[in-house]
């Protein structure tokens, strides 16, 4: 039957990973892959994706940030379970963190297929800005703070920033988790203790983010992937942004290493939050398309398809046990700290997509408006946090 | 006798037309920029994009652009560019446009000349929900197109759904087209000179036998502007169009912006003016041929009332 | 009494008795009004109520009855996103209704004027109507970019520290997207203007040039007041669009920088969608209507209710 | 027999009452004019009996069937409009058969009777024509043949002659006369032109604010209106008109007294009253004294309209119209004899205005 | 002394030549009239003369002094429009004291005039009233009253009375009359109406085509027509015309022939020639004996009007009117006497139209 799969994965790096799933698809099965791909954002597909499953007319697939997004639509019935394809496939054991399967069960059952894990925690560097600025490229987030007025002086932006929302709320994750700590951190997203976020530790984190502010204040790009053009072309010193920006030097033909440096954590904390792409699967009065959904959910997790995915995508694989030895020294990285157990909860598991929308609508103002001083955004951060559910 | 005699000279160049012309001339240039500026742009190659400013005439000019947006550019993993956008909205304009003015014009038909109890506040309501912003309705309609193409299904024992369909997509414009369209063909008939209406009666004409025969063939100005607005906003439209439909049946604006907010390495601006002109190319021409019925059928129905 | 007359009476009572049913006059008007009596109860009160209703209700994905009061307003009016967004509509509205009557009726004049070329300027001031929103944000994006556009080209002439980059200064953005919103739809205004002139008496210009009364006295005083008709038209036209903006912003902007140039709309939309929380997202889209009536419940009353007329 | 019977007619537009009570019976054959000033319910009568308007209450009755609830087409009406009314995107052709269409008549009887309207009406060479191509009295003409061709017994003419001029008017009048004479049908005729209304009424109904005044004959209307209002409405110039007191054979009016022999009083002469008198019948010069009534004046203005003249003289105070033959040499501010008989007068009550 | 002088005037629109050489004098004081069919030329002559549309050649004084070229309000003109065109939005003060307080006169002379002008037209009582709450024949009178606070000269109007129904009409041209009796300013007057013509001009003005055919006081454009175009347009009903052979003192139209005597005759009496003799100078029964000429014929139909009453008949195979008094009884199918005089008659030449 006919699959239609809905995802906002449109950039160069992301639709080339996307074939992989529609190559996999069309050639392992009988089925057909059809392409419902929605440019922009999240923002932009959700509301096209939740209404037409609300409406009676969903697609056979479609991509969600898996986390609380779904439960009401689980809860209402209209996803499919896959619980017999994940106990078929033994996901419970080849899904690794295993956070990940959590975040697809509901009241014991399965209802998506996480199809990678992206971790926000990177720095991106580029060799070519420092070069032209005379620097060294800097190893951690405090050498790129020092290094930071001589890209200036080169006529470069030192820190590359999108405009959209949810890359402000982003970046300030990233260091958060790097400069704040882990506890901070968890005291905070996990257990929403707003004393914390009121604290000296957050107080840094506010510090750093103005700091951002000021270095990013000439970067006038829209898109994640504009911003990441800028690192790539030396134009700017350096992005804060998750894996998925591998994918972008790697079409560009850009070595790690090389051309650019990643550095988890900020280089600071080399910790890894483990949020993620799944899929869910609408439920259908058709049992053939029920067939096709299910023969996808179980490729999705399949070796071969991984790491075809993966490695396109330049976000990690969802199972441990497979060879990533073609991955590239970033990823390398990436798998390292995984392996270690270095990992933290997403945000997106942890908050609902109001209180994020909260923080982003904040993080966004915050960023945008140099008048916005440290401390009253951490106040208002603090409220939020208060709140939040 | 002595003294001027014929008309007055006139100099060419006085204060008052330097004034005029200079005035219109000016404005002109602030509407025209931008057209300029989306064709230039879409001929040039992508280095002297980077390289010179907007208002640059191309150095060389390049048609492939215009191929690649029409028939190459990417979402996702489809690369068939605005075309597949066209025909779907070829195929949404058509039905919608017809459905939308049949039905408005019977209204503002029905109100002109066929008033009954109640009309008058229907019509009001109508006028009102032209100023409900649509974000309010958008949910329950998902639900009401839901229940609708239920309903259908059952009554005909088909698989039938309008949600996603071109058929909802249909519905929803003829409703959110009716109230300015109403209102216009309202007024139009309504400035029709009643002895017509009551003419035709005693002729033994029936409701539809007057609106055929006697009124249809007077209202071709009110239609041209009906349908001129019509056109343009359904072929622009992109809110409803995104909700209402899935990819086969995407119109040509949301593949726009699809195409458009695909970033794949750098914009590529070139493509996107040339998208951006196709795009709007069926309404241009549709404005460039009939701008001068357009304001003769504006006059007609729009300015009374 | 003749007998003759006797019948007749006799006729017309057996006939009093017949007459028929009010329900069933015109009932072929009223089957053909059954589309429009539908759209306008079950879709514009139906779905207004229901968007109301749930207002009321702690709804997230999807729509559920749980009460809560006033809390999503509550929550509403100390969002900062919401007050920008109304306060950036307010200038928004404000700006583009002055500016597309100033303009439109501007321009109408001037074309009004018996020119050479008229069809030409028309054609001109008009088109950009038939461009949607997203392709006018678009090229407005495009031409206000500091690094391509005017900003760009002003600087290249040898004027340095030109600045002119209203999409990137947070303090202005709403007026970078007020020149877009003006271009696209003052040639309409423009065309309605000129629709209302035309239909002026000509005899009421020949009265004020014997009068001796300058061109401009004459539009203030004499013409202007006369469209009121003509305006009323335009201003429905202006302010429905006005609440409604939308896509402008989104493919301008996107409510940038930051949440400069958010509006209502688009707070409705993400609220409703991706934040996920539809009840704070009806919530915001009743104040919007609420405001909308505000403005026109007091119009309709004086356009309708002081004098009644067929 | 009746031809048109209207009985207990009111009309209301909300709460503005248009007709009330209204009676008429109408005479097969019969031409009758319903004459009245802008605004007193004479569009609106006619358009209640054909039937496009709803009678608030009351009835209709035509060729003695009741069609108050009746369609108008079913009504054997024919209606001829002010605007005329042509369908614009017809051809005359069309729009004459147009009303047979929709009744389904035979494409042959159809052909047949807009032949001899055409004929009729000679508009033969126009048939091929769209109104647009017409002129004035050529669309008069048509619409005249759109209730030609229905074959009806009663034609209702609303005010069809007002938006012509007056040498197409006064052309249009007598072919009009002509076809009533020659077809006999029943035709109630609105207008508000007294010329019309004289030249062309077997009766004239007379209205005032939804009412009517008087029905009678041309020159009983001319002769002995009913009240004041109908002999100041019809005549032009207008009446003249003093206010006095009766008093058996004499009629005074301040210092004068005029003699009010040879008038035929229906109630007792005496009370306050008004004394009416019609520019036409006031004699000057040599003739005046020849009148019972006699009087000097001096006029004030004259109006030369060729075949006759029009003079402004001042009597007791007030404006006095005389009318004398256009060859007569008057001047302004002239002295003049006048003089007139009570025959020739109308006298009216003051208070209730009707004829004494 | 001349007041407007119009010296070969030429107007076109574009190719369309609507006024041709044409030569206008007018005095002093003077009411001329400008009558002609529509599409004449009328309004253009008004506009040119008011400077509203641009002559393509000629010249035009007004009070000897050459205004061509000036603008419309400095000619010391003013100008009463069909529309009436008054500014709806403003009160009745505010119409007449607008062109006054744009031509920075003083508030107390504004004062002064407006309240004159109200007085003089009687509409004191509207001042502070709106045009949209006003009637058509108050409405007029503001008009008037704005073309008269400007103390001009010359008051043109433009058909002020074709938009009021016949009562007003009548009523409101006695008061222009009175108006320039009462000012005694130069007056150009247009209209198609020949009534309005006939009672109000000192001179008229007819108009064909662009240019005027003649120009002179009523009797003579009424009793001595200078083409069969003007004796055709004048007079209601229209002359009756019989097309015939002139020779010495006979005038043979088919088998009949009637005596010329009492005719003067400007040019040779030979030829072919039209006679025209209007319907009121034909006499009927008794008196037409006494005339000079004698006819036998049918009364085809009859319209009464009150005062008067129509006769049409059949003389020759031509359809012919008569006008009788009102008392006279006639019957449709009646034989009729009718007689006329050739000194009453005109006789116009068959080939150029023009008087004999
Ligand atoms: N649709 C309506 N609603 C309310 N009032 C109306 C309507 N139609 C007519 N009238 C009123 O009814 C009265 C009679 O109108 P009608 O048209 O019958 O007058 P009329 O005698 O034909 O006048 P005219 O000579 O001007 O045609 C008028 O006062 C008018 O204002
Ligand atoms: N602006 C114009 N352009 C072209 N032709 C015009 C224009 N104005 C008037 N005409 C033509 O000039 C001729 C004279 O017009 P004008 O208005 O003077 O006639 P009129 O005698 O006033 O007629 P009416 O009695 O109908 O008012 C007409 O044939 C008309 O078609
Ligand atoms: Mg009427
Ligand atoms: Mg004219």
């Amino acid at each position: 039957a006919d699959l239609e799969v809905t995802h906002w994965w449109t950039s160069g790096g992301e639709a080339a990973a996307v074939a992989e799933f529609a190559k996999a698809f069309n050639e392992k099965t009988d089925h057909n892959w059809v392409d419902g791909a929605i440019a922009g954002s999240g923002g932009t597909a959700r509301p096209i994706i939740i209404s037409r499953i609300l409406g009676g007319d969903p697609m056979g697939a479609t991509q969600l940030n898996h986390g609380r997004q779904a439960e009401e639509l689980i809860e209402a019935g209209l996803l499919l379970d896959l619980t017999d394809v994940a106990e078929a496939q033994g996901w419970r054991d080849i899904v690794f963190p295993s956070s990940l399967l959590d975040a697809c069960t509901y009241e014991g059952r399965i209802y998506c297929a996480p199809v990678n894990i992206h971790s926000w925690q990177w720095m991106w560097l580029s060799h070519k800005a420092f070069e032209d600025a005379g620097q060294d490229v800097p190893s951690n987030w405090d050498e790129f703070v020092a290094a930071a007025p001589a890209l200036s002086d080169a006529g470069k932006i030192p820190l590359a920033m999108g405009q959209q929302p949810w890359q402000s709320a982003g970046a300030f994750g990233v260091m958060s988790v790097a400069i704040a700590g882990l506890d901070a951190w968890r005291a905070v997203t996990v257990d929403k203790n707003a004393e914390v976020a009121a604290g000296p530790e957050y107080a840094k984190v506010f510090q750093a983010a103005a700091d951002a502010r000021e270095m990013a204040a000439n970067s006038n790009v829209q898109d994640w992937n504009q911003a990441t053009n800028l690192v790539i072309t030396g134009q700017a010193g350096a992005q804060i942004m998750g894996d998925w920006a591998q994918g972008e030097f790697q079409v560009a033909g850009q070595t790690a290493g090389e051309d650019y440096t990643c550095l988890p954590g900020l280089g600071v904390n080399e910790l890894l939050d483990t949020a993620g792409d799944a899929f869910y699967f609408p439920k259908q009065d058709n049992a053939d398309v029920e067939a096709a959904q299910k023969e996808l959910a179980a490729l999705l997790l399949s070796p071969e398809v991984q790491v075809a995915f993966n490695l396109k995508k330049g976000s990690l694989p969802v199972r441990g046990d497979i060879d990533m030895s073609s991955a590239n020294a970033c990823m390398q990285k990436g798998l390292e700290i995984l392996a270690s157990g270095n990992v933290l909860p997403s945000g997106d598991m942890n908050l609902s997509p109001d209180t994020q929308g909260q923080i982003e609508d904040l993080m966004v103002e915050f960023w945008n408006d140099p008048s916005y001083s440290a401390a009253d955004a951490q106040a208002a951060y603090a409220d939020i946090i208060a709140n939040a559910d | 006798m002595e003294g001027p005699r014929g008309p007055k000279p006139r100099r060419r160049l006085s204060p008052r037309n330097i004034m005029l012309y200079g005035t219109l001339i000016v404005v002109a240039l602030y509407y025209a920029l931008p057209l300029y500026v989306m064709i230039v742009t879409s001929l040039k190659g992508m280095p002297e994009i980077r390289l010179g400013n907007v208002f640059a005439p191309p150095v060389e000019i390049t048609f492939e652009p215009w191929v690649k947006a029409w028939s190459e550019a990417c979402t996702g993993i489809n690369c068939e560019g605005l075309s597949r956008g066209f025909w779907n909205s070829i195929q949404i304009l058509v039905p919608s446009v017809f459905l939308s003015i049949a039905i408005a014009s019977v209204n503002g038909y029905a109100l002109a000349n066929w008033r009954f109890k109640g009309s008058e506040v229907f019509f009001t309501i109508l006028i009102f929900g032209a100023f409900i912003p649509y974000q309010v309705m958008i949910y329950p309609i998902v639900i009401i197109l839901r229940e609708m193409g239920d309903g259908i299904s059952a009554v005909t024992g088909t698989e039938f759904r309008l949600m996603g369909s071109i058929w909802g997509l249909v519905l929803v414009h003829t409703v959110f087209g009716m109230p300015i369209l109403t209102l216009l063909f309202r007024n139009y008939f309504t400035s029709v000179p009643e002895e017509l209406f009551k003419a035709a009666r005693v002729d033994g004409a029936g409701f539809w036998g007057i609106y055929f025969r006697i009124m249809l063939p007077m209202s071709l100005p009110i239609f041209v502007v009906a349908m001129i607005l019509q056109v343009t906003g359904i072929w622009n439209d992109f809110l409803f169009g995104v909700i209402y439909t899935k990819p086969e049946t995407y119109p040509m604006t949301v593949q726009l912006n699809n195409i458009v907010n695909s970033v794949q390495g750098v914009k590529e601006y070139n493509v996107n003016m040339a998208a951006t002109l196709l795009t709007g190319l069926v309404p241009l021409v549709i404005y460039f041929v009939s701008g001068k019925l357009f304001v003769r059928g504006i006059a007609a129905g729009a300015v009374k009332g | 009494m003749t007998l003759a007359d006797n019948a007749a009476q006799s006729r017309a009572n057996e006939h009093q008795t017949k007459r028929p049913s009010r329900l069933f006059k015109n009932m072929t008007a009223k089957v053909a009004s059954i589309p429009m009596v539908l759209t306008a109860l079950v879709v514009f009160v139906g779905c207004t109520a229901w968007t109301i209703t749930y207002s009321f209700t702690n709804s997230r994905l999807l729509p559920r009855l749980e009460f809560v009061g006033w809390d999503q307003y509550d929550r509403l009016w100390s969002t900062r996103r919401w007050l920008i967004s109304i306060e950036n509509l307010a200038i928004f509205g404000i700006c583009s209704l002055i500016l597309s009557f100033v303009i439109g009726f501007t321009l109408a004049a001037l074309l009004d004027r018996k020119i050479r070329g008229e069809a030409v300027f028309r054609t001109i001031f008009l088109y950009p109507f038939a461009l949607s929103f997203i392709v006018t944000g678009l090229v407005w994006q495009w031409i206000l970019n500091p690094d391509f556009g005017i900003q760009q080209v002003v600087r290249d002439w040898g004027w340095e520290s030109f600045v002119f980059d209203p999409l990137n200064n947070a303090d202005i953005v709403i007026f970078g997207i007020l020149i877009a919103g003006i271009w696209q739809g003052s040639g309409f205004i423009m065309v309605i203007m000129l629709a209302g002139l035309r239909g002026i008496d000509e005899d009421i210009w020949k009265a004020a040039r014997v009068d001796g009364i300058p061109t401009w006295k004459t539009y203030v005083l004499v013409i202007i007041p006369m469209m009121r008709p003509v305006f009323v038209t335009a201003l429905v036209i202006i302010t429905s669009g006005i609440i409604k903006v939308y896509d402008l912003v989104v493919a301008q902007t996107s409510g940038g920088p930051g949440i400069a140039s958010e509006v209502p709309a688009k707070y409705v939309i993400e609220k409703m969608f991706q934040s996920q929380n539809l009840a704070q997202g009806f919530a915001a889209s009743t104040m919007m209507l609420l405001s909308v009536l505000v403005v026109l419940i007091p119009w309709a009353y004086l356009e309708f209710g002081g004098k009644k007329r067929g | 027999m009746h031809s048109v019977e209207i009985k207990d007619l009111d009309l209301s537009f909300g709460a503005v009452k248009v007709l009330q009570g209204l009676n008429l019976d109408i005479h097969d054959g019969e031409f009758l004019v319903l004459l009245g000033a802008s605004g007193c319910g004479k569009s609106t009568l006619l358009n209640c009996i054909a039937g496009l308007l709803e009678a608030t209450d009351g009835q209709i009755f035509i060729k003695n069937e009741n069609v108050t609830w009746k369609e108008p087409s079913e009504r054997g009406i024919g209606m001829v409009f002010q605007s005329y009314a042509l369908y614009p995107q017809m051809t005359v052709e069309g729009n004459l058969s147009f009303g047979l269409k929709n009744a389904r008549v035979p494409k042959d009887e159809i052909a047949r009777r807009v032949a001899r309207a055409a004929e009729i009406l000679r508009i033969e060479p126009l048939l091929k024509r769209k109104p647009g191509a017409l002129s004035g009295g050529q669309r008069q003409r048509v619409a005249i043949g759109r209730a030609l061709v229905r074959d009806v017994d009663v034609f209702l003419f609303d005010e069809p002659l007002s938006n012509l001029d007056a040498k197409l008017r006064t052309d249009l009048r007598v072919e009009i006369k002509r076809l009533h004479q020659q077809l006999g049908n029943t035709i109630i005729y609105v207008t508000h032109d007294q010329v019309e209304a004289m030249t062309l009424a077997d009766r004239i109904a007379i209205m005032k604010g939804g009412a009517i005044q008087q029905l009678a004959s041309p020159s009983e209307i001319y002769n002995r209106p009913r009240n004041k209002y109908v002999a100041d409405f019809i005549g032009s110039p207008a009446m003249n008109f003093f206010e006095g007191v009766l008093d058996g054979g004499t009629f005074r009016v301040g210092d004068l007294s005029f003699s009010t022999e040879g008038y035929e009083f229906e109630k007792a002469p005496s009370g306050p009253a008004f004394m009416g008198i019609r520019p036409e019948h006031v004699a000057t010069g040599d003739s005046a004294t020849a009148q019972p009534i006699q009087l000097e004046s001096t006029v004030e203005l004259v109006e030369p309209m060729g075949s006759d003249t029009l003079v402004w003289a001042t009597v007791a105070g007030e404006r006095f119209r005389i009318r004398v033959d256009g060859q007569t040499e008057i001047r302004a501010r002239d002295p003049i004899r006048i003089g007139f008989s009570a025959a020739q007068a109308s006298f009216f009550d003051a208070a209730s205005e009707l004829r004494m």
